[in-house]
């Protein structure tokens, strides 16, 4: 079994050369450096900024990262942690064992110090957590002397990460780099004073941890860092997005922070609105006028879009909402992450209209996709769904080359001289496609009417049966028909000829590729991901369907309770799933869990100690 | 030059009678006096017998959902400020699904006209109370006579600082163009509270009801003074003041936001390279 | 072949007497009486009192109706048309074909004169048309004039429902008492007045038209005549309803006025929100303080309701909601009829949660469903949908009798001395059927605690992953099951084995079964109607499924574009139906029409040449 | 005797120093004041830091959605008009989010207590502009500062003829309890704008910056003038009053609806014999 990456099954754009490093070392069966450092603590102690520095330094340094994040609905207190993987090989999961635990309070280390690793360290600063423990595993760094001594006592958070680079043993610089550029406007002075702490957790651990058992690969060139969130962000940007309209809702609220941050420098209009309602209906004016926008929200605000949405559908207007998913129903878990919102986000707004949903599965999908929803919604003047997740929204993936190669920006809009060439505007013209030119209000003597009741070629009310039938067949049912042609099947990663295969949606991309890494070559294996999943990719054309019904086994793995991509490839295809893995506690899959029970359905389909032993590490 | 018929649009889909049609002359009328032709404005609407109005006038359009009119209106203003943008909306639409839309869209001071066709009553549904159904209305959903208080579209306009508030009345032809006129060219956000008869379903605020009671404001009013403005809010009944009850000169939103303070949103080209550069920072 | 009724396959509540004379009638081929009137003119002409009292009238007689109405979005002026079909026979759909056209404008003449059969008749009154029509199959009543004479000029549609009754040869006794009933409220003289009119148009219609060819049947005993919207109104009485809030939107505003009307005498309140989001959080109010509790509302308003639905999910808040869709998407075609959003309807709400979607056919399965609907949303704490069309609800079906029973009313809450027992109440109370006993607030010292984040049993915010995957499996898990096993499965009527079975949901089962009787025994043929759509019936348990699979065809017949409930069978059951017919032009489906369309496909399956003539009629 | 301590529900999630545990406090003291005993109270809230209040003291309790506790309060009214029901909720989920049912329960005078913890600020969500964010805050999505106006409440609940509008401040703790009692006892919607402090994202409106600034308004002060209220509500800035601002004597909603005069809905059985009365109209 020769595993297959690329060819004609590799259809979405992106890692390709990242997959083909994996494959080799997972083929070269050596041992590679994969550490996990968890930072936990009360919400408010400053958890995310030790992770986003550290993560930035191990990516500045040449390492792969992977993080994520657990964080409760509260500002202060509570229980938080950030979880860092890193290794000279591409990470795309959080594992369940951890290497170093960065205990801000004492429950981080009664949570978590049973997932510690053979040789796990323990760091912790005993007069913050009014406890000393003696154990083995346990190194106290005096993090708040020590940023007394050296610079400020609020900079204990500086000392810890200094500390865990001296424990791993790497090259302090990149980090002096990292807080030069985070603190660069605070003024010298606060820089300064956090390098010097940063060196004394440094050197404390250095020289206090002589068996802290870490061996560092080799540094390499900086890889590029990237946040879901970001990534839609940026993404959005690329595709032509010039007006962001949301009302906060956590975990989308980052891609709001990340435009506005750029408004400052970049022509694009960041607008908070009063509610969901306001904010989609804000980015179908905004289109309507002839701008690209989009909006932002998770769950419960989606509801309250759900009438724009069919709005858009009616008045044909282009408009890209990112729904960031969260457990629900109703308010559920706020900062955690599911994928309960599959068969809603196909079905949802009232009357029929084609839609495009596209869940992206890591950071550079984020970027294309939204970039490509952008595209398609303006192409076809239909709405358009990035489908994501707490998980992937806060979760940072390293790449080790970044461009927005691949993603397309074509004016659709007939304006200018094309636009007062014109004469008898219909913005509902019957063309043989469906797609009626879409010409911009006030740019030529042309009227531009929309209307959300059934219209003729001029926007205006009808009630007749003829016309309802000639728009129902242009706006739903020719478009249908060519959105159908825009949508890759899904990615195939494995076994070109697979026993048993692993389908996912979304943000399980990585940990179902991981997972298919440890268990090929030994299992003949592989992976169907879906990110692009309405209209419903043709899963006979490139032989999919084909694919599953050889296959032994073939296992959906969601973070749902219900397994909404299984009913939904039954609904398509008639094709029911062999087995299911669902996890619906508002968690992520981590690797080595999904890993076991996988095995579960492997040692029943080969029968008892027939376990496979994951290839590596 | 434009004439009114230049401006007429479908054949109106409304009873014979009803107090629409005197709103759709004074709108184009109003438009002829601007100097406006159709494609130089766009009309926003909702849902409702006054929304339908972009239909029966020549314009650009945008006839969305429901209560939603505001919003679109504040996103194509965002998109392109150089066009004057008009609501046209009922007193359900306005005041009853869309509430929330008219309070933050006053805040914003966002630069759109709306017109509220204050019928008092849901036209278009046939016949229940709207939020300016006067107490005790008896209608098929009502059939107790309505219990809330009727809403004061100008009382909460003042109350919220909107930068421009008018009463006008379909019994006043010219009134209600001057209304539309000043409102357009005030720069701000513009309420102008329309009373209008609904022959069929409002047996109660009639013609004659609004002909009896509906008076010009004295023209030395001053509207700037806010609580004088507020005060004046609250006569209802006897008699009904018309005019701009309420003005300031509060900073428009679209003039606060730097990325269209020189140049409109649509009129900025896409330009790639601007966004490559974004990806260093990832580095 | 025995067309096959009742026995073990009939399984919902409802029409099963009426059904055996059908098929009697059928089955002796005799010709018996089916008329069709239809009262065309504009909006605000009096249509709709015409088209009432003529219903009524029938109904009183004795003759089974069947009225459907046709509308557009405006109080005046355009054109509509109410339809009535009568027969001694249950009739339970509109034909093509036009008997007595009452044309109140020149429009209606225009419009509907092609629709006339060979006999049939057009009255108009040519003051008021401005025209006058020499052809055959014209009757001249001067309605304006008779009514100026004989009682007051606004009073000429009470003359042409005195001149239809005299075309027909009817006794005008019941028009009468119905204009006594009407007008009661104005006075005798009123009465009076148009009971003269009436007289006055009947007897110029008896002496005018010596060549009406109609001939009547026999009156009988006076039959119950139901709306749809009144069913649902009833039913919800019946399932004790006592709170009714919602916002006006077509088609479900006349529920809301019957329930109002109703609240007069019965203690039930109706209250008008200021929008949709308003009435589904009232409702969850009341319902939570106690008290049963319902809304209605279009797709829009739907729309803004969906978080709401996901409110209701979470905290285990009984709700029912009556959506009566129309074609959209957005506004669409506000006044008409479509079957758009049973998908929309089944995944709504963000996150996952247990709902049942009742789609009634009849009136009488719309209160029978109703008031399960409201049982089942109580006894399991969920939300339930009433899925149904402006098709139905604007519909006026004939029953021989009408009662309540087989509706059920338990009272689930615990309150009273059985409430101040306990002492150690919690809300969500794992209990091995997933089902927490319900206490009403303040009824107790105990607290009643409902929230929309994840909670614990006590109904407070956690964050922990145990207690979420136990409240998952109490609320949406373990509930379904429970929900699935209410679920009664389709319908079925006629054949026992069928070649061809005609498949239909919600408001089509009318047109579907007149299809059935036509075509049986000729044809070896039957219906299976889904009225009970979510949870998904099973159709193993009872055999549909091997019905499906044994019938050389089985077509879907759908008022919708997409073809909905196509889908969902195959979700659900991966079968793959053989055809579908879908009509999504904002009309309801007519029995001659679909027969002609059913006919195509028989004969694609038999060969040329094999078009059943219609059994009777 | 009811105590204190009777009334602390779960531990709260708050920040440690933030004002909402000031206002824990006096709701729970103004219930023992008012002789209300943990389960003789319906708490309903929305979401944000104000709507986890329910959770954290003992009464019964439903915590809806955001922005959505008005209506919920009101449908519970409706069902049992004998049980006193308190709202709690924050600046964006009673102003922003739920801004339309705001507007129309005040209408209704439904006979509901809304207590707004008003940090002028988003603090569930990290730190946005609330609609009570004052012109030129910085936050991360308004980066150019505050546009929109700041959002009067005060001046809108009396433009909307609210029958109790109160401000009290958690720099006051003996205020605060007072309002609460006198809101909870005024038969009639009461909404009582509290001002408080968000210590972690709101660095502008800090304690010491209400403390400095508010100043309870005088003994003989009259609201149930509601002109001069308007203008005393427009007070904001070096002094904000404190005090019931404006206030009058409407009928409430329960009391005008016939059916649940006499008896509560939840009190009246269901008796199928009198739906089967109906059956015979369809005759
Ligand atoms: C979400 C939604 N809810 C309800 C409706 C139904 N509806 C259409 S117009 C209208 C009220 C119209 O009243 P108003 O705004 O006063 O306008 P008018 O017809 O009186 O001019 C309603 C309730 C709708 N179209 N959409
Ligand atoms: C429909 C919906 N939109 C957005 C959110 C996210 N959200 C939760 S609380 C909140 C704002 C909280 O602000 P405020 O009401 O002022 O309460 P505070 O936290 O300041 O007390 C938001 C936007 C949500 N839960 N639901
Ligand atoms: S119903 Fe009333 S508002 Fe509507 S068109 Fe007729 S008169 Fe005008
Ligand atoms: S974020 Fe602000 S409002 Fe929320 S708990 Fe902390 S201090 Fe209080
Ligand atoms: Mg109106
Ligand atoms: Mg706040």
């Amino acid at each position: 079994m020769i595993p297959f990456v690329g060819g004609d099954f590799f259809v979405n754009p992106g890692r390709l050369g990242i997959i083909e490093q994996v494959v080799a070392a997972s083929a070269k069966k050596i041992s590679i450096m994969d550490y996990t450092i968890k930072i936990g603590g009360e919400a408010g102690q400053g958890i995310q900024t030790i992770g986003d520095t550290l993560a930035k330094v191990f990516a500045r340094s040449g390492y792969h990262v992977f993080s994520h994040q657990d964080y409760e609905s509260r500002v202060r207190g509570g229980h938080n942690f950030y979880q860092i993987r890193f290794s000279e090989y591409p990470v795309m999961s959080s594992r369940s064992g951890v290497d170093i635990l960065i205990a801000l309070d004492k429950a981080s280390i009664d949570l978590h110090r049973g997932q510690l690793n053979a040789s796990g360290m323990i760091v912790y600063d005993s007069s913050s957590l009014k406890s000393k423990y003696e154990d083995a595993g346990f190194l106290e760094i005096p993090l708040a002397a020590l940023a007394g001594q050296h610079g400020s006592p609020v900079m204990s958070n500086t000392a810890a990460i200094g500390g865990t680079l001296g424990m791993l043993g790497m090259q302090i610089g990149p980090l002096l780099d990292a807080l030069e550029q985070n603190f660069r406007s605070k003024g010298a002075d606060v820089v300064e004073k956090n390098q010097s702490v940063a060196r004394a957790g440094y050197e404390y651990a250095s020289i206090n941890c002589p068996d802290c058992p870490f061996i560092l690969a080799e540094p390499g060139k900086p890889l590029y860092l990237v946040r879901g969130e970001e990534a839609v962000g940026l993404g959005a940007l690329a595709g032509g997005c010039r007006f962001y309209s949301a009302y906060p809702m956590t975990p989308s609220t980052g891609i709001m922070d990340y435009l506005a941050e750029k408004s400052k420098e970049y022509p694009v209009v960041v607008e908070q609105a009063e509610d969901e309602i306001s904010a989609i209906n804000m980015i179908l004016g905004a289109a309507y006028a002839g701008v690209r926008s989009m909006t932002g929200t998770s769950g419960g605000g989606f509801s309250l879009m759900v009438e724009g949405l069919a709005l858009a559908g009616m008045t044909e207007t282009p408009a890209v909402i990112c729904l960031g998913m969260r457990p629900g129903p109703a308010t559920g878990f706020p900062t955690r992450t599911e994928q309960g919102e599959l068969l809603f986000a196909l079905f949802a707004g009232h009357g029929e209209f084609p839609r495009v949903v596209f869940a992206p599965g890591d950071p550079m999908q984020a970027i294309m996709l939204t970039a490509r929803a952008l595209d398609i919604a303006n192409k076809y003047q239909i709405p358009a769904i990035i489908l994501t997740d707490q998980h992937l929204m806060d979760s940072e993936w390293t790449f080790e080359s970044m461009s927005l190669e691949g993603t397309h920006h074509t004016d659709y809009r007939l304006r200018g001289e094309e636009l007062a060439d014109v004469h008898d505007y219909r913005r509902y013209a019957l063309t043989e496609s469906g797609v009626s030119p879409f010409a911009v209000p006030g740019a030529s003597e042309n009227l531009v009417v929309e209307d959300s009741d059934e219209h003729d070629q001029d926007g205006h009310i009808v009630e007749d049966a003829e016309t309802r039938n000639e728009m129902v067949r242009k706006r739903t049912i020719k478009k249908l028909q060519l959105i159908r042609n825009e949508i890759a099947p899904p990615l195939l990663y494995g076994s070109r000829d697979p026993n048993v295969i692993l389908i996912g949606w979304g943000s399980t991309y990585g940990v179902i590729r991981e997972v298919i890494d440890r268990l090929s070559p030994e299992e003949n294996i592989a992976m169907m991901h879906f990110s692009q999943l309405s209209p419903f990719p043709d899963l006979e054309r490139e032989g999919h369907l084909q694919l599953l019904n050889q296959a032994a086994i073939a296992i959906c793995i969601e973070n749902n309770a219900t397994g909404q991509l299984a009913g939904l490839i039954r609904a398509e295809t008639g094709f029911q799933l062999s087995a299911r893995i669902n996890k619906y506690d508002g968690r992520c899959f981590l690797l080595d869990d999904l890993l076991e029970e996988i095995n579960d359905h492997l040692e029943r389909l080969h029968g008892a100690g027939s376990r496979v032993v994951p290839g590596m590490r | 030059m434009t004439t009114l018929k230049d401006y007429m649009g479908q054949v109106p889909a409304w009873c014979p009678g009803c107090g629409n049609f005197a709103i759709r002359r004074a709108i184009g009328e109003a438009l002829i006096e601007l100097g406006l032709e159709p494609w130089q404005i766009i009309v926003v609407s909702g849902i409702g017998q006054a929304a339908k109005l972009p239909h029966y006038i020549k314009c650009n359009t945008f006839n969305g959902l429901h209560g939603r009119a505001l919003p679109v209106a504040t996103g194509i203003r965002i998109a392109n400020n150089r066009i004057p943008v008009i609501c046209e909306t009922g007193d359900g639409d306005c005041y009853g699904e869309g509430g929330n839309h008219l309070m933050h869209a006053i805040r914003r001071n966002v630069n759109v006209n709306v017109f509220v066709h204050d019928n008092q009553i849901y036209g278009l549904t046939k016949g229940q109370a709207s939020p300016t159904s006067m107490a005790g209305m008896v209608t098929k959903v009502q059939p107790n006579g309505v219990i809330a208080e009727m809403f004061n579209p100008i009382a909460m306009a003042i109350a919220l600082d909107c930068s421009f508030v008018a009463r006008s009345s379909c019994t006043d032809a010219e009134h209600l163009k001057s209304m539309f006129v000043q409102a357009i060219n005030h720069p701000g956000f513009a309420l102008v509270d329309i009373l209008q008869p609904c022959i069929t379903f409002n047996k109660l605020n009639t013609w004659q009801w609004y002909q009896e009671r509906v008076y010009r404001i004295e023209e030395d009013y001053d509207p700037e003074d806010k609580v004088r403005a507020f005060e004046r809010s609250l006569e209802w009944g006897e008699r009904i003041p018309i005019g701009i009850i309420y003005g300031n000169k509060r900073p428009i939103l679209e003039d606060t936001i730097p990325n269209i303070r020189q140049k409109p949103l649509i009129d900025q080209p896409f330009d790639r390279s601007r966004v490559e550069e974004f990806i260093s920072e990832f580095l």
